[in-house]
């Protein structure tokens, strides 16, 4: 097999590079601000960061290429491994998809489920981000409140998928089933708490001088470095750049929904920290809206030979029993071509690139996550700035080694 | 009383306040772990024992239990010295710190192993010499996390221990002595009134005692050597088994040092709120045991201040951290010293 | 009976820091003989998160360290000095005869220690995050 | 327990100072390394100092007292300014063997 | 229930349908000749390019307002020839639309240019390509093994990839 | 019981400055040092200066020794090579250092009128009473102007080490002859 001629061994520490006194220190992939096994090898003059050289790959499970050995159905349960603190999101990117490659029509009740799960996705998503921020700064009893009411959703996530990380609830076509009838009261109960407990995370940290001087001024990045780098999601809109692909390029129904876009032109760690706090609030309304104006209906789409039927009627129709049988067995065919499906997901913008050759597999599955891009803006981030500083830019862009390595 | 007499009697007080100490350091830690769980909506320890009463003795058992690790790259002679060190200097403050009235017999202390008349003095000398134990942890071990967390403590500890040497200075000025039992008798006559944090004027000096104290003690917001989110362990990185639990109970044992202090200087010490106003009781026990009471009322409450902070606070930046210290706990600092002396001349 | 002479009180200091030490090497004795031993080559490597270390630990470290250190020693040795002031202060007017005697000699002393902590604040001894360290 | 009792002649503490102020020197002829080289020559102070205390304690004069106080603050100053130029020294060469170090520019 | 949204292929055929796409636009005043093909299918823009000018082609749109990039990534048509298909996917901020670039490479020579020089986010994409395709990016800053470690055999996402591995 | 004290801190002393000559590594000596400080502080305390002795252990042991570990720390200064010393140093420092030591305990042994330390006894002979207050009033009203000079004194060396550690100007010359070597 061909070897690569072109990959030259790993660059020399600067140290050695240059002769300046410079102490190379690895941070992860075994360290607990590295929100994972992210590995960064820094080079420190004293505590002054030279240089941020992250090394990935630690979590690379090949799920690219598991993909083309499932059937489009098959892969749902994959997608929900790579950010597992956001599952709904993926389930939504990459069945809209293939609902977009088969020109599928989902039924507006079910449109409306899942833009109210993948809002409490991303309210779970922000919650842990906040959390292990906070407690990457050294607060650590934010993290305890927050995990408190991602307990909650995860019990609503539980209600509806009988899993609470990885739900695989979206089907393509539509949802798996109709959530259990008094579901969505308790998702009332849990939204009409939800505004007050982020006041009581905003309390412990916002005012706090400590934690306003820890982030304030901290890894600053431009509107123009955000652009080249890749930047998405809350670390671009708090660098100024006004995108939001729910408002901006509508997916799922997001056009019925109102709801602002949280900005900010600083673009330091505490603009970051503030556009999310935002943003939980305006998940929050999102949510609420869903909720009031949640129609009625089903939750599959009318295609037999692509959505499984309910249990009941596969138990009592022949034709359906069949229709059962054939997607379980063999899967259903997907027209050739290639899509790119993106959203915007907790992180920022997540984005599916399916390819179809017309068989029931997928000829080529690619995930752009955010995290990706956002790892590489890092170095710009944190130069010249001091070692503590390297921790809250980590914590404040978000990241999840399972979407960076995937 | 002969002197051999003395040292038998001195032998049991070092037994008897040491076996207290470090059951003192365990019952902190166990402190700590059920009220910072009550203040995050947990339970904290609650499995062994009642109440998770018996925790911190399997803890103990656990330490000794784990594999010992010396790694390869260490100067042993020294990583085996700095826990050692550092348990030490956080074990010896005590002996300095009276917990009662003057009760015994012959003159005898007994509720204070030795009263001498540079109490304070010996207790900022044994702060001093527990840098040695961090610096060298962090320098023997061979790593760059030690060695940062070392280092960055170690400048931080001779930082601090600045503003709380000068702190004091106040105090000293109104006692005009560095016997802590003439400090905590002069604190006595009004009771919390009279108290140095009240009626000393000394509050000023109260607030840099404890915040040089927080970072003395390398507690929330000042816990950087062990910011475990930049630094892992920080200088115990390479430190297991009992050797880690030596750092801790340092940690712990300063904490209760550093509470038996600012209870003496500032919170009238074993003196009730009510000083000599309250009336002496008939009972010579009650009375014996009565200043125990408030002075071990006034360390647990101090102790769980240090508790909360440590729920509520982040940490601070390095670079702020240092500013904090030399920039405005110093200077104000020196500002209490001669703001106290003035108010002192023209009194 | 008489009061013990004061300077027996040193001794039991004494025995408490024997105390305190003794008591520190048995832990670590003992913790040596009881806990287990199986050690691996890589349980004894020196911990870099999992990836083997680069270069030697003990490298040169910034300056400004040991400028603090400096510092230290130097303002502990005007703690130092402060303390039989603060203990002799109420007793000076008597002594002197002046009421201020003793509030303007420390003043003049702080006077020239805070020069050197404004030189020190100026000179920007202490800005951690500014520069880049030297050395 | 007459040994409770014994006295110890004055003379043994100069005569302590003496030994350890030799050694300082002997430490600093000796020693290659510049800092210990300066540790050496703390140790000479300190020699003096012991014998400054025993010479108050002998006179009953507390100015014997007060000058190991100036001479501990001077030391202090001292150990300041010298471990400074063995910085700056080590920074110009690289080293801190006192053989290396011969010339007076930096 | 299903629907197709229509498909225009043949570079002719989307001109005429979308005249005044800015992309199309950009690209056809820039060179013609490297702009080879076009289809739009699904609602997305697909724009072929030619291998070599794939950088001056980024350029090209970036300038007419399509200034982030999203993604890339490779698809391996294995038996076929040209073997592999760049993908890159660019946003335009202003516009709220995307546009696709493709480019086409033989299996015989499998080197691109890198367009990290327009866009630094591409860096990290590039090298997942590289490390998984084996696709060589010239001028890229750092191109080495990402995902994989650097001593691993072969490109594990390519078609002809034995998926229990190398024996 | 003086005795059986000093002895043994004597002892402690004398070895610690015997093992600050034996030992090769710059850290190892330092913690030596440290040893002999603490003993000398000890017998500061058998001849009746606690306050001498308290800040022998904050300003020597705490703060000094402190700066020295420090530096040790930052030069990472390694074993030096264990040579013995220049020529002229042990040709005429050796017989000069013989020769002084037995000047000094000669006239030590047979001066007349040295007492001998009794423990307990203080400067004013009222045991118990601390020397404390005695050496402060001297201090701060006698030597008024000595004890003002060392504030002055302190603000030199802060100017002076901060001058020569913190020096921008020989930071390019000294790397590029670390790099050099």
């Amino acid at each position: 097999m061909s070897e690569n001629p072109a990959a030259p061994a790993l660059e020399l520490p600067a140290a050695e590079r240059t002769g300046e006194n410079v102490m190379v220190l690895n941070m992860g992939p075994q360290h607990p601000a590295t929100h994972g096994v992210l590995r960064l090898v820094v080079e420190l003059d004293g505590e002054v960061i030279v240089s941020v050289r992250p090394e990935v790959g630690y979590l690379h499970t090949g799920i690219e290429k598991t993909c083309e050995a499932k059937f489009y159905q098959q892969v749902v349960p994959l997608t929900d491994r790579i950010n597992y603190l956001d599952p709904l999101s993926n389930n939504l990117c990459y069945c809209l998809a293939v609902e977009k490659l088969l020109g599928l029509e989902i039924p507006e009740r079910a449109q409306w489920i899942r833009v109210l799960l993948t809002e409490l996705s991303r309210l779970n998503s922000h919650l842990i981000w906040l959390g292990t921020h906070a407690m990457d700064i050294g607060a650590l009893t934010v993290f305890l409140y927050t995990f408190r009411e991602r307990e909650e959703i995860l019990r609503l996530f539980e209600a509806v998928a009988g899993q609470r990380m990885m739900t695989s609830y979206f089907r393509i076509g539509g949802l798996s089933m109709e959530p259990p009838l008094d579901w969505l009261d308790r998702v009332q109960a849990f939204i009409t708490t939800f505004p007050e407990k982020i006041d009581e995370y905003s309390n412990l940290l916002t005012g706090n001088p400590i934690f306003m001087n820890r982030l304030k001024g901290v890894g600053y990045l431009s509107a123009s470095d955000a652009i080249a780098f890749g930047v998405t999601g809350p670390p671009l809109r708090a660098s100024g750049v006004d995108i939001d692909l729910r408002r901006d390029m509508p997916y799922s129904g997001y056009e019925k929904f109102q709801f602002k876009v949280p900005t900010s032109t600083v673009g330091d760690t505490w603009a970051r920290y503030e556009v999310r706090l935002v943003e939980m609030r305006e998940s929050t309304k999102i949510v609420q809206q869903a909720l009031d104006g949640m129609p009625g209906g089903p939750v599959k789409a009318d295609a037999p030979k692509i959505v499984l039927p309910d249990r009941e009627k596969m138990k009592t129709e022949m034709e359906a029993l069949i229709h059962h049988f054939k997607i379980v067995t063999e899967g259903f065919s997907v027209p050739a071509g290639e899509v790119y499906q993106g959203i915007e997901c907790g992180h920022g913008q997540m984005g599916y690139y399916v390819v179809s050759d017309g068989t029931s597999k997928p000829y080529r599955v690619h995930m752009r996550y955010p995290s990706f891009a956002t790892l590489q803006a890092v170095e710009t981030m944190c130069k010249g700035r001091l070692i503590a500083d390297l921790v809250a830019v980590i914590g404040s862009i978000d990241i999840v080694l399972g979407e960076i390595d995937r | 009383m002969t002197i051999l007499e003395f040292f038998l009697w001195s032998l049991l007080k070092v037994a008897v306040v040491t076996v207290v100490m470090l059951l003192g350091i365990a019952y902190t830690v166990l402190l700590e772990r059920k009220l910072v769980g009550r203040i995050q909506n947990r339970w904290g320890p609650s499995r062994v024992g009642p109440f998770g009463l018996l925790q911190p003795l399997v803890d103990g058992a656990k330490s000794f239990l784990k594999e010992d690790l010396i790694p390869t790259a260490v100067y042993r002679p020294i990583y085996l010295l700095a826990p050692i060190l550092s348990l030490g200097c956080a074990l010896i403050s005590i002996a300095v710190v009276p917990f009662g009235a003057n009760m015994g017999p012959h003159g005898f202390d007994l509720f204070e192993i030795s009263n001498i008349n540079i109490g304070l003095l010996v207790i900022l000398g044994v702060t001093s010499m527990g840098v040695y134990g961090i610096a060298l942890a962090g320098w023997s071990s061979n790593n760059k996390y030690s060695l940062l967390g070392s280092l960055r403590s170690s400048a931080q500890l001779i930082s601090y221990e600045l503003a709380l040497g000068l702190s004091l200075v106040g105090v000293v000025l109104r006692a005009g002595s560095l016997n802590l039992r003439v400090i905590v008798e002069q604190q006595a006559t009004l009771g919390i009134a009279t108290w140095n944090i009240f009626g000393g004027f000394q509050f000023l000096a109260f607030f840099i005692y404890l915040m040089a104290a927080f970072a003395e003690t390398n507690r929330s917001p000042f816990d950087l050597p062990e910011a475990e989110s930049e630094l892992t362990g920080g200088y115990h990185t390479e430190y297991s088994s009992m050797k880690f639990a030596m750092f801790f109970m340092a940690e712990y044992g300063n904490m209760i040092n550093v509470g038996c202090v600012a209870t003496l200087l500032f919170l009238g010490g074993w003196t009730s709120p009510l000083g000599n106003l309250m009336p002496p009781l008939q009972s010579t026990l009650v009375n014996a045991l009565l200043p125990i009471f408030w002075f071990v009322l006034k360390v647990f409450l101090f102790l769980c201040l240090y508790v909360w902070v440590r729920g509520t606070l982040p940490r601070f930046r390095y670079d702020q951290l240092m500013n904090f210290g030399w920039r405005f706990l110093l200077p104000l600092a020196i500002v209490n010293i001669v703001g106290t002396s003035l108010w002192l001349a023209y009194r | 009976m008489n009061p013990t002479p004061y300077d027996w009180q040193y001794l039991p200091l004494l025995l408490q820091i024997l105390a305190a030490f003794l008591l520190g090497m048995a832990m670590v004795t003992a913790s040596w003989f009881v806990g287990r031993h199986r050690n691996t080559q890589v349980k004894l490597d020196a911990y870099e998160c999992g990836i083997q270390a680069v270069g030697d630990a003990r490298g040169r470290f910034s300056v400004r360290f040991y400028l603090v250190a400096v510092l230290f020693i130097l303002f502990d040795v005007e703690m130092v000095f402060m303390m039989p002031w603060a203990v002799i202060y109420r007793r000076l007017p008597q002594i002197t005869g002046s009421r201020l005697f003793g509030f303007w000699e420390m003043l003049v002393y702080l006077g020239f220690v805070a020069v050197g902590l404004y030189y020190i604040v100026r000179k920007g001894i202490l800005n951690w995050s500014r520069d880049k360290a030297d050395l | 327990m007459s040994f409770l009792q014994h006295d110890v002649p004055l003379s043994w503490y100069l005569l302590l100072s003496a030994v350890l102020f030799s050694l300082g020197v002997i430490g600093f002829l000796i020693k290659r390394n510049l800092i210990t080289v300066f540790m050496s020559i703390e140790l000479m102070l300190n020699a003096v100092n012991l014998s400054f205390v025993a010479f108050a304690y002998q006179w009953h004069e507390v100015r014997g007292q007060i000058f190991v106080f100036f001479v501990m603050m001077v030391a202090a100053a001292e150990a300041a300014v010298g471990l400074a130029i063995i910085i700056a020294v080590f920074r110009a060469r690289a080293t801190l063997a006192v053989d290396r170090i011969d010339l007076m520019k930096l | 229930m299903t629907s197709q949204t229509p498909t225009i292929s043949g570079k002719q055929a989307v001109l005429d349908a979308l005249p005044d796409h800015p992309a199309i636009q950009a690209l056809l005043t820039w060179n013609p000749e490297a702009f080879i093909d076009a289809k739009f299918d699904f609602g997305e823009l697909t724009l072929t390019i030619a291998p070599t000018e794939i950088r001056a082609a980024c350029s090209a749109v970036q300038a007419a307002g399509y200034n982030f990039f999203e993604d890339m990534t490779a698809v391996d048509w294995f038996p076929a020839s040209p073997r592999f298909q760049l993908s890159y996917h660019i946003l335009s901020h202003a516009f709220k639309e995307r546009i696709r670039l493709r480019v086409l490479l033989d299996e015989s020579e499998p080197i691109v240019d890198s367009i990290t020089p327009v866009w630094s986010g591409a860096n990290f994409f590039e090298r997942e390509v590289f490390d998984l395709f084996g696709i060589h990016f010239a001028g890229h800053p750092g191109l080495r093994r990402i995902m994989l470690p650097d001593d691993w055999q072969g490109h594990p996402l390519r078609k002809d990839y034995p998926v229990e591995g190398y024996r | 019981m003086h005795l059986i004290l000093f002895f043994l801190f004597a002892g402690f002393c004398l070895a610690g400055a015997i093992n600050l000559l034996l030992q090769t590594h710059p850290i190892n000596s330092a913690l030596s040092l440290i040893v002999v400080m603490t003993s000398l502080a000890v017998l500061y305390l058998l001849l009746g200066a606690e306050f001498l002795a308290i800040a022998q252990i904050i300003v020597y042991a705490g703060a000094v020794m402190v700066l020295f570990t420090f530096v040790v720390m930052l030069l990472n200064a390694g074993r030096e090579e264990r040579t013995l010393g220049s020529r002229a140093a042990s040709r005429v420092g050796f017989p000069a250092v013989v020769a002084l030591f037995a000047v000094l305990s000669t006239i030590l042994l047979r001066a007349q009128g040295l007492g001998s330390a009794h423990l307990g006894q203080g400067l004013t002979n009222a045991p118990g009473q601390s020397n404390l207050v005695l050496l402060s009033q001297v201090l701060f009203h006698e030597l008024l102007l000595p004890f003002e000079v060392t504030s002055v004194l302190i603000l030199i060396a802060i100017l002076g080490a901060v001058a020569l550690a913190h020096a921008e100007g020989s930071k390019t010359g000294g790397s590029e002859r670390m790099a050099e070597k």
